[in-house]
């Protein structure tokens, strides 16, 4: 019945706290990105291993340029993956490419990964008229059904159980798929993980629960978001199957995932991944993280850098130059300038898509509501300049950026 | 035409709907094997497997998060939330993420399969946490529909309608009724319409607009202030949101005054708005205030449920003063 | 920073999944209630066991006669906590008498130790004019400021945060008072129950949290409620002290609850206690097991009787005699019924009942409301025969049970 | 008298309160050494300890649980909710128990003490999940007392109320005031009265009611139309439950005509109960439909946010057609 028949009896009276049990942490490369001597080459061709690599390096150049461009108010806001691009890449390429995706708002770099062009990026920061989310959500609130990439969501969590849910669906499908969901460390104090992680081992669905633990949820630190041993100890009171990685190492995050996904999509057991990482820059640029750490323990995390420590393992294996990276990281910045001049010119979205997609249909009254606007700016086309300008009233001089 | 108390015809609808479609998907509280603790999903886990009909762990933000998720994959989710007063821990997952998904995605996404069910109401001695109207916290919400039926006819064709519908519905089951309404209920598959209100009863002199149980209370009323010489319109309202205004303003227009009542309390209930909506439409046609019945602006209480509830004695006084004003 | 730190290095990959750390059950008495051999005599006065024993046998014999009453008609809802008599009052007994209780429902054997009066039972139990909830909750939602147990909410789990918040209060007045809160195996799959271990353990707060794991939530077993072995396990992912008894075992269960009581108050240091029980009746008076649950496994769970073993055990150490035993239950009984005919008889909550307590004071449009209810009253009195009879107009003839 | 903003001036009742009673303990995310993401905490910590200003784990539901909890052991918590956007997860946390605490328990327990602090609203770029302003979900529930300030002043003697009412209070800070809205605030303690109207302005021709940051909105439209000619009453609900049904009456019995705005959508908005219970109150003395200038029944937008907001434009709209009605 309950599960007691497996509990043995004792008469000794002993209180246990998971201390007894400690979590190893899983790498291959070492700090200066050398394999772990007697370590195996990992089975990562080339091609993938160069295709990784570039979805970082331009994750990075897009953080750098966007946030730069947020400093000069180009941009309302934005949020860099800086420091975590081998934990979000190392894993996504460990999937099947149709798998879905459900992350948390950090995760740029699956998205360059599976090859969401730059003007994608661009159209969806700039909320211009090619957006796919029609300029309704803040910069960085990606989403791509052909990438199989959920449109991300700011309430934390909540993408957790959704993602339990989805996989239910993929296993019911049964076509082979299943779905990772990221969430920072912070994230997983919400409810919603509980429900998700609990829900998702009753059900045995094919799910990988991918923790980046970089350490802080804006301000607080991990050691104020929980007392134990990380996120992964979690596992076991669901009798989930968990491993912890080295998040800084591509190669290690690479292989626990795809040993992940054939646990889950084989043999329909959830697993948790625990990645430990460092955010290494602001939380977003809303912050200023000199108010609550220290630049010491930055620089210590800096030269942990994956990105570093993958081009090192490359460079070693001669599948990469100094040569490339330069013209490669030229290349990515050219390119996002470019793109970022082409989608700020773009017009913002039209009215309509103030009122479409809140049913499949405008209801009735919504209609009303949106006729009225539509009249009222015609009335007052100097005061709402996007507005005037979908509805082809050319009397505005607004500049081009947001406000 | 076979004779179904509401709790039959609605396991009647759940059953069409899996048997017409196999990416529909029953879940919740005891919902498997037992058929749920009203036995609404009776036998469903028999006919369709344990992979269509589940029982839930007991967490109702997992329910409505893995509805969501279930949902958005390309299932038609079902879920059940035991009571309607139950519903609330899931609030986050159903009104940022339920009703936004289509919204924020550029319809990239939407959960449009997704159907919650929940009973409601007071009247069978539940107290504070078994006897909720919930309805007015979800109307504020754009992007979700919000359906309740008033007896088992109504509710058959009602949910059909829901699960098939390309958005996500919240569908109260008003549980007073579940075995006290009986009625005809066809065999067929049948939709009724959402979005609109239905006349139940034509008349002259005042409109009387309820929803869900307390439609029986407006039925008791009316045929008391009948006696009396006063010819009642009465509207069902069915779908809370998006509501028919129309044909609730058309009424007026005709009778020029209004009666709304609900079981909730009345400060925020969903009469506020429908009042409000109305005294703007037909302003100059209201010959009396816009009256509201509802229940106190205090928790629900037990033992003098009586008391609080908004019965007919308390619609026919309203009814009256509405005509004498 | 983040605990990696105390994490090792390993360079294989291996997924663990909680299967390697089973947690035993810790017992004194054997099923016959007999002390386990070689275990010293529990330290458990005479005075105290017999304070346990009979506010065990007063549940029983209490539950019992209301089911019957609600079978009769006499009452709307019941109840009962047979068979898990031995968890809710020996962990109750380990407590300090002023120690705060958070319970779910199903433990009105706390509140019968505690020295809660049958009379107040009843008049919660029929919602008369004595109910010190006023009638406003179902039957078995008591309460008591004076017994430090907090009024019962429906619902589940939500407690469960709430005795986080209470212990840290206790905590900061250092009065060296501690939480316990019950809750049963179902209630915690909810999101509260991960918010309140975690919330505690990092702010190392005194309190008990106590799972009444009974394997059922209603007609849930527990193998649909988690996949773990039990919930103990969970407390490994907040790194919380933990404890399973045998929750049958009444010296186990004060035993245990007694240490932890003291890691609670003396270290701080919150903790898990999973009590492995069986829910012997059925969820409440308006279930029927008969549908989810074989008749063999109830058997099974019945020859394992908590008041049983503790009877055997009392008696073997000469502290009791059926002849006490065959006295005692018929007074329960007879005071039970004299009590249920006087809470019966007593007049409903005043009809201002109905507008106190939202605020502090009855605001001036709910005193509106109130005014034209009580006129409303007076004019059909015959429609609500107890607010009638409240505003003294006697011209009803309303039976006195419950509609 | 000192100058501040809204921040400092909530900052500065925070800081008295925790002065004046050391049972005042203030949480929440980021609210510790940080100060929270706004500042409104900033150096609580340094000067009342850890033990009384902390940084929580990052779950709603367990911060409003734990505070009830602590409320009932008789503590006085200032719960931070770092967006109103992000306090659903709660929900059943302050709609089942915040409460519902002292009813169901007789009064044996209450959580008096409870204060929940939340910024919201739009204005701020911020897109759905920055910019919603939830009051209306609140509003529908008897036992909860609900506060939004105007301005810094009002914030300070609000919030210090709020804190020692006898009552759980949800106070809503408009963030889009935080930094933009300056003026005198006194170093002293002070409290503003919970449950009153404040009437801001004078008029005859038509009344116009908001309340937060709505009421600069209000600001501007009534400079324009008195510019035109029109008389405005203008009043701040203060505190929208319970609400101050007497004032807002008296004022539409002297003007004949009312205007009401918020953020949040229409449909099911405050504005609607406000108007369903102004057009009973004051039937006779109407002389226009009570009008409701508020957010499009839509999620929050980002890129058309100007569109989106009932702004003075709008409201000027309103107000001519209410008098030309
Ligand atoms: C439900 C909810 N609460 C609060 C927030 C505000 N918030 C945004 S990000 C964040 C911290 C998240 O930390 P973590 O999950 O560790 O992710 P990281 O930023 O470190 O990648 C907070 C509190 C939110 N978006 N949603
Ligand atoms: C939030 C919530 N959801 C659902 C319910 C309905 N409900 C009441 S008891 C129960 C089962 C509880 O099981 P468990 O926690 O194991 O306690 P037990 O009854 O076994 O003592 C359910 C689902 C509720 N009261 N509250
Ligand atoms: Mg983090
Ligand atoms: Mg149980």
């Amino acid at each position: 019945m309950s599960s007691t028949a497996k509990s043995n009896v004792v008469n000794v009276l002993e209180f246990l706290d998971g201390d007894e049990y400690r979590l190893p942490t899983f790498a291959l490369l070492d700090q200066e990105g050398v394999l772990y001597p007697g370590i195996d080459a990992p089975s990562l061709e080339r091609d993938k291993a160069l295709h990784i690599y570039r979805a970082m390096v331009f994750t990075r150049v897009l953080d750098e340029r966007m946030m730069a461009a947020q400093r000069q108010g180009r941009l309302s806001f934005y949020l860099q993956c800086t420091g975590e691009e081998a934990a979000v890449i190392g894993a996504t390429a460990a999937l099947d490419d149709s798998d879905m995706i459900m992350a948390q708002y950090r995760e740029q770099g699956a998205l360059a990964y599976r090859g969401f062009s730059i003007d994608e990026f661009m159209n969806q920061l700039f909320g211009n008229d090619l957006d796919y989310g029609r300029g309704r959500q803040m910069p960085i609130h990606y989403g791509s059904a052909e990438l199989h990439y959920m449109t991300i969501s700011s309430p934390l969590a909540t993408q957790i159980p959704q993602a339990t849910g989805y996989a239910y669906g993929q296993k019911l499908a049964g076509e082979g798929h299943c779905t990772i969901t990221f969430f920072g460390e912070g994230a997983a104090s919400e409810g919603d993980f509980h429900a998700a992680l609990n829900m998702a081992t009753v059900h045995r669905v094919p799910v990988i629960f991918f923790c980046r633990n970089n350490g802080y949820a804006i301000s607080t630190p991990a050691i104020e978001q929980y007392a134990a041993d990380g996120v992964a100890p979690r596992a076991f009171g669901y009798r989930m199957h968990v491993v912890r990685v080295d998040g800084n190492d591509v190669l290690a995050v690479h292989e626990a995932t795809r040993e992940a996904r054939r646990l889950a999509v084989e043999h329909h057991h959830p697993v948790l991944i625990e990645a430990m990482t460092y955010r290494l820059a602001a939380h977003s640029s809303s912050d200023d993280p000199s108010g609550y750490r220290s630049r010491k323990e930055e620089e210590a995390w800096r030269v942990k850098d994956p990105i570093r420590r993958m081009k090192r393992w490359l460079i070693d294996r001669s599948w990469w130059s100094e040569d490339e990276e330069n013209e490669l990281l030229e290349r990515y910045r050219r390119d996002v300038l470019e793109s970022m001049k082409r989608a700020e010119k773009r017009p913002p979205p039209p009215l309509e898509s103030l009122v479409s997609d809140v049913y499949d249909e405008v209801p009735l009254r919504l209609q009303e509501q949106f006729d009225a606007l539509e009249a009222h700016i015609r009335r007052y086309p100097e005061q709402y300049p996007r507005g005037a300008r979908s509805l082809g009233i050319d009397n505005t001089d607004e500049p081009q950026g947001r406000t | 035409m076979p004779t179904m108390n509401m709790l039959q015809a609605i396991n009647n609808a759940l059953d069409m709907a899996m048997a017409s479609d196999e990416r529909v998907i029953c879940f919740g509280e005891d919902v498997g094997t037992f058929g749920g603790v009203f036995r609404a999903t009776s036998h469903l886990q028999e006919r369709y497997g344990k992979a269509r009909c589940f029982n839930t762990p007991l967490v109702e933000q997992g329910i409505v998060g893995f509805a969501n998720g279930l949902a958005a994959q390309g299932a038609v989710p079902i879920a059940e939330i035991q009571f309607a007063d139950y519903i609330f821990p899931a609030f986050d997952q159903l009104v940022n993420e339920t009703a936004k998904f289509r919204y924020r995605s550029g319809n990239l996404f939407n959960v449009a399969g997704l159907t919650i069910r929940a009973p409601y109401g007071g009247g069978i001695s539940g107290g504070l946490y078994h006897s909720q109207s919930p309805e007015a916290y979800f109307t504020h919400t754009p992007g979700l529909k919000i359906v309740v039926p008033r007896n088992p006819y109504q509710a058959k064709g009602l949910l059909l309608a829901s699960i098939r519908d390309a958005n996500p519905v919240l569908f109260f089951e008003p549980k007073r009724l579940y075995r006290a309404a009986t009625g005809e209920v066809p065999d067929a598959d049948y939709q009724l319409p959402l979005g609109n209100a239905e006349i139940l009863k034509e008349g002259n002199d005042v409109t009387v607009l309820g929803w869900g149980a307390q439609m029986t209370m407006i039925e008791a009323a009316v045929e008391m202030v009948e006696n009396e010489g006063v010819s009642c319109e009465v509207i069902d309202l069915r779908t809370l949101l998006p509501w028919d205004v129309d044909t609730v303003a058309e009424s007026v227009f005709k009778t020029g005054r209004l009666v709304i009542t609900h079981e909730a309390p009345l400060t925020g209930g969903f009469a506020g708005e429908i009042a409000a909506t109305i005294q703007e439409r037909c302003f100059l046609y209201l010959e009396s205030p816009i009256a509201r019945v509802a229940g106190l602006d205090t928790p629900f209480p037990l033992t003098l449920e009586k008391e609080y509830m908004p019965d007919q004695w308390k619609l026919h006084d309203a009814i009256k003063a509405s005509i004498e004003f």
